[in-house]
């Protein structure tokens, strides 16, 4: 078989020319070309690898290779890319600096509430700022995002305040926000479960007459991990998205482990490839680099509202700390691993170029500094005086319409809770 | 009939049918989705010419996967859509057994009532057509044990008609059994005539000697064993539960105090079931008035058999006059 | 401990893993598959260093999909294999129940008994530790109302290293339930000491006050329940199902006809489960002895609420106490 | 995006030298060379169509097109292949065409027999004889196949008497034969699921270390239909088998149809690219070209059992009848269609090419007929005369292990039975 043929090679490195200012979104809009190609295939397409020593070897390059999307290297580095290019303005990097601080603030704060016994439990996002924040920011208002249970970054860009991500880890709710006023679904459990919602929820977006236009068009966003990826709800929502060309970005964060279960428990070969047996398309983007995932997911958005979802993106990235707080990773990963990747952590990387480019001044740094400290005091007081919610909870929002039944089973448990001296 | 006002003898299948067309023409936000729905109608035919006269934008045959039938009618319910999906045979809604029980039934609470689920689940039930393995199942108590959704059961094409369009229109999601072997039985619909409520049962007939409760396809053999007791003398009052959760088991307990005997009777396997649930209720509630235990007759605790047994595997007439029998001899 | 004779003091969780490695040892054909068994030995550590000492080609860290874990057992099964599967929590059972359901309950009976399935289902069940959604919940009665498969639930140490290992030994399909909440708690194992059957219930706690009846995790609070009612003089008798399916009755009616009271305990809902199963059978059962109606303590019918409410739902001693004063006003 | 690159251009038709004469399982090889190729992808893995018009102008080719083995010609014509040429003896494809005549004659007259009266319900395999004769042959007596509910020919190939065929169809059982010693397990009624009962038996084979020869070794092979393809234990499958290098060969017998659902309800592109997303090789086969069929399958096996499986083969074919005896395909599918597939009809040419090319004496013919009229009266005698089972077999075998509550409510409702006059 003849090898298959590579993309062109990257261009050469070098910082892009820094855009006007703007306040809060960044304005920016990657190159890309118009898509087309041939539609049947090559005629033999069996040049897959199918020898388990090549695929081992090849998913050790998983993480890195010239399939990955970049922007920004791990140096700060600016670097071109022929398709997903990137204008965008200083304040614009500031903007999304500011928020990767402020969200990985939220995540250490939330984790120290837990080791304090604040909160039953806490998943960390830590390492995986960049990849959310660049996802939740080229999210246009009217787009809708289903998140897993991880992406705390995507709330904070949803405008989802970060006290309400709280209730869930002290058990008090099971999500608090508004989906729908926020465009950021309620937290999914149950692995895989929510790319089915998000591709129902896109079919009615494209039902609904909302596609054709990259910019007013309506697209859906979601999200799920390397792990997700094995489970049927996943593929079967890849199916119903080709199928009924739903405008949905699937947005995998490739964070190399399911709880103890490393990248090779669930696939040979990186899973961004899986798209093109479904025929949509799928990227492989750096998700340290938080231009590079902006750059690629805007694009992704606005295929999709244009209506030529779906769309597969995995972001490579790492899960720096637990699965949660009740996990102890030291008993499956060497801590080699995770000084490898803290040389690509995905903030510091925006930090050494906004700094060595001039781009920021050092007020801008104490200035981030200070709101992230307020933000964590301010969660910390939120926590700690969340109310508890009474044992009417339990029987209550079961169903819509009135139930008899179960209004008979809280009156009837109140009486008893009531019967004792103390209230129980 | 389309309609058209005034009396019509309708079939089970052709109740439904209309119903369903009737709440896609009073809701644009109705739509119907499974496999087989659109150009076939269906394997049973129910959804006939909805694709036809709705488009493929509200009957959409889907790919071949519960779990994705089920888990995008989620999504399109969070959209503001009301989908009606249609499990092909009650042997294949294992595979979105996760996306109902955890997803479905969960969304209202778990959202503390800002998200609602309007999703209709047609499941056509039980034996006794002759079919090969997994197309002749009762799996009705897995989800009356379920939190969170509701489950109905019509027995006859008035309820067909009526209760179709009622599960539609409510809020909650709904599991909605269709008793397949009765699906060409007739009655006669008069559109005039006001339905009583979704979720509450009825009695199909008084009697005095003994109340009989079942729904979905039993309610024929029990009217049926009611009529041949009748020769014997015995006065059998009969119940169709109609809603299997909530259970309305007020007409039940009214009917238990006056008769003193009751029996359950149901196709599906009796173990941890909703019959069994049935007895446990009547138990404690008429403790003072059964004048004999509470009796059961169900399919046995076993697979449903291939299909030249389940003529011996359905409770039919004899098995419920056994038991009437067996619960006089108290 | 492991493989010593006499008597030791061991955690629940530390019975399970001793019978595993034990029914391992004794059998190259039992392989251990699941999330995170292998390196991290279970996210409840029951198969700690189970790899280690087995290897890889017997303890199998699976990808992230529960049918897949299920059906590829089944196969495995076929192959001449007994896997004992771990579902990682309660709430995580579902995607593999049409596998379970369909498949695994399915094929003895379907090959006429040429196919045997001896594959164990561990799920660590039940709530009480303050965890999140999906991570608390009691589904055994969805597996005690299926036909085809075995379920059992351990309660203490000593039965959880005795009863894997012949839940493993059984020719047929095991749904295996954990009380998770009861993990750490410890009890005395003399190994000596022959265990009874599987598929027994036992006599827990004599008294002659009332039955209370239960299983699982719930077990331990019964008798808490009974210690504080001996207080109040009255005198609680206790069983311990032990198993779900088949059910073994028999010491249960014994005892009711003695005390001609029933309390029925389970976290689970009570709607359509298996404790109104067993209110069922002994109402019926012991008609002519019965003092009181069948009551039972149960979750309510309700998704399992937010871990600050738990305390609230879940069945206490007041709550069991409380029934019992219910049972002695009749 | 360059357009992909095509394959080489097919060899130019031709009849193949036909080798020497053999005895039941036909003796051939294909020619394949080693497989090799690079791992990691192309550097922008978003050359996979995206705009739905191109997609649906792509499905339209789906049966078509160069991507697709074929070593016979509709007409007949034996043409060669760069990767999968065959050399098979005069014996081998008239062995091939008996088992086609045959496979087809049980399959009508069951269809007859369900007219009749005589079956509840027949799932008619019209049309893919060629891939189900194919794939079976390809077997070793070693392998293991396992079925869905329509695969009468690969029973056939497997020793399963077509009489053992009948009891489900008829209500009296739900699998007859012996899965072990036929290496053939029972029907899978529930779509998709037996293809992780394969998956899970290759890992078997694996374990027990019967891997490593392309002779000796042990495959599974697993079949299942385009309509499967969506089922989320479907994908579960070729995960499984992608992370434990199962010697599984996923045959995707693709008869454009899952009951009135054609091929667009469940992908945009064609089935067998999905493979290479899960980094094992995907192969498309002309179904109805038997040799193709044998020749690829056989290959696919070799490849398990040698340790470099999984592999999935889609194999293009037509299923000529309804989807069932329940089923009435004129009310979605046109009569046209059906028209131009028999114009491809997998017995016929093989016929054609035996007789244009000398291969087959009338004789031969003439016996096949007489054997397949034979075949058909013991099929319909033993139809006929199947006894049915007692009320006792409602309760018998649910369980490896004694079942006494089972074993009262046997005696309890036999009790009941025997208590009616006329026995009921
Ligand atoms: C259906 C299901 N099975 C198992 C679990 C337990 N579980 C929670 S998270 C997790 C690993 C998920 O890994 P991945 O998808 O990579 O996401 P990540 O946690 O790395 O963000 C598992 C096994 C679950 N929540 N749902
Ligand atoms: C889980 C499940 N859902 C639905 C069905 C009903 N059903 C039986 S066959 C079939 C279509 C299968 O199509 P395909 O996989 O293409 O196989 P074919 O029948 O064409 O051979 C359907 C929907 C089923 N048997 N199992
Ligand atoms: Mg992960
Ligand atoms: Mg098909």
């Amino acid at each position: 078989m003849p090898p298959r043929k590579r993309a062109p090679s990257r261009s050469s490195p070098g910082a892009k020319p820094v855009g006007s200012p703007i306040v809060g979104q960044p304005t920016v809009g990657p190159v890309v070309e118009p898509l087309a190609g041939p539609i049947v295939g090559t005629a033999m397409e069996i040049d897959g690898p199918h020898n388990p020593q090549q695929i081992i070897a090849g998913l050790r390059a998983t993480s890195e290779g010239e399939d990955l999307v970049q922007l920004l290297t791990p140096e700060g580095q600016r670097v071109s890319h022929p398709r997903f290019d990137l204008e965008i303005s200083a304040a614009g990097i500031q903007a999304l600096y500011r928020d990767m601080v402020l969200v990985r603030r939220v995540d250490r704060e939330a984790n120290v509430l837990q080791r304090q016994g604040q909160l039953g439990l806490w998943a960390p996002l830590l390492g995986q700022e960049a990849a959310q924040v660049g996802a939740g920011r080229a999210m246009a208002p009217q787009d809708m995002a289903f998140p897993s249970y991880r992406e705390h970054g995507v709330a904070w860009c949803r405008g989802v305040d970060p006290t309400e991500l709280l209730g869930i880890f002290r058990g008090v709710d099971q999500g608090s926000w508004d989906p729908n006023s926020t465009g950021f679904q309620l937290y999914a459990v149950v692995v895989g479960t929510q790319c089915l919602h998000a591709t129902g929820y896109a079919m009615g977006q494209r039902l609904d007459g909302k596609i054709g236009n990259a910019e007013t068009g309506e697209a859906t966003i979601c999200f799920f991990g390397d792990g997700a990826t094995s489970q049927g709800d996943v593929h079967e929502a890849f199916v119903w998205a080709a199928v009924y060309d739903a405008p949905v970005v699937f947005f995998c964060q490739n964070n190399q482990w399911a709880i103890s279960a490393s990248l090779d428990r669930q696939t040979r070969v990186p899973l961004y490839r899986r798209a093109r047996g479904y025929g949509f398309p799928g990227i492989r983007v750096d998700g340290n680099d938080v231009l590079a995932v902006f750059a690629v997911t805007q694009w992704a958005l606005r295929e999709c509202r244009t209506g030529n979802g779906p769309v597969l993106i995995e972001a490579c990235t790492y899960r720096m700390d637990a699965h949660t707080t009740s996990d102890d990773p030291t008993r499956y990963r060497l801590a080699d691993e995770l000084e490898e990747w803290k040389l690509k952590d995905p903030l510091e990387r925006v930090r050494v170029h906004l700094v060595r480019e001039g781009l920021a001044e050092p007020d801008f740094f104490a200035g981030v500094i200070d709101e992230a400290d307020e933000l964590a005091r301010r969660l910390r007081d939120y926590c700690t005086s969340m109310p508890v919610p009474g044992p009417e909870r339990i029987f209550s929002n079961i169903y819509a319409e009135a139930s008899p039944s179960l209004d008979a089973a809280r009156a009837d448990f109140l009486a008893y809770h009531a019967s004792f001296e103390d209230g129980h | 009939m389309a309609g058209s006002a005034g009396t019509q003898t309708i079939t089970l299948a052709k109740g439904l049918n209309q119903g369903l067309r009737a709440a896609m023409e009073a809701d644009p936000k109705v739509i119907v989705m499974g496999e087989d729905v659109g150009k076939l109608g269906g394997v049973f035919r129910i959804t006939d010419g909805l694709q036809k006269d709705f488009g493929e934008q509200r009957v959409l045959d889907t790919p071949l996967g519960e779990s994705g039938i089920i888990g995008t009618a989620v999504g399109l319910a969070l959209r503001g859509y009301r989908p009606v999906c249609e499990i092909q045979f009650d042997g294949f809604v294992y595979p979105a057994f996760d996306q109902i029980v955890t997803q479905l039934a969960r969304f209202h609470y778990r959202s503390q009532g800002k998200l609602r689920m309007p999703v209709v689940v047609r499941v056509p039930h039980g034996g006794g057509i002759g079919a090969v393995e997994h197309h002749s199942e009762s799996p009705e108590s897995y989800f009356a044990h379920t939190p969170g959704i509701k489950v109905v059961a019509c027995a006859n094409a008035v309820d067909a008609y009526w209760m179709i369009q009622q599960a539609i229109a409510c809020d909650d999601p709904v599991i909605f059994f269709e008793p397949k072997r009765r699906y060409w039985e007739k009655a006669s619909l008069d559109l005039a005539a006001a339905p009583p409520p979704l979720f509450s049962s009825r009695l199909v007939r008084s009697g005095t000697t003994a109340t009989v409760v079942t729904y979905g396809p039993m309610v024929r053999t029990a009217l049926d064993a009611a009529t041949v007791a009748e020769q014997d003398g015995q006065r059998l009052e009969v119940i169709d539960l109609r809603t299997l959760s909530p259970l309305d088991l007020a007409p039940v307990f009214d009917s238990v105090r006056r008769t003193g005997r009751l029996i359950c009777v149901s196709e599906a396997p009796g173990e941890a079931s909703l019959i069994g649930e049935l007895a446990a209720r009547v138990s404690q509630e008429c403790f003072y008035s059964l004048e004999a235990p509470v009796l059961r007759v169900t399919g046995f605790d076993t697979p449903y058999p291939p299909a030249k047994c389940e003529e011996d595997y359905l409770p039919d007439v004899d098995r419920i006059l056994d038991a009437v029998d067996r619960a006089l001899g108290y």
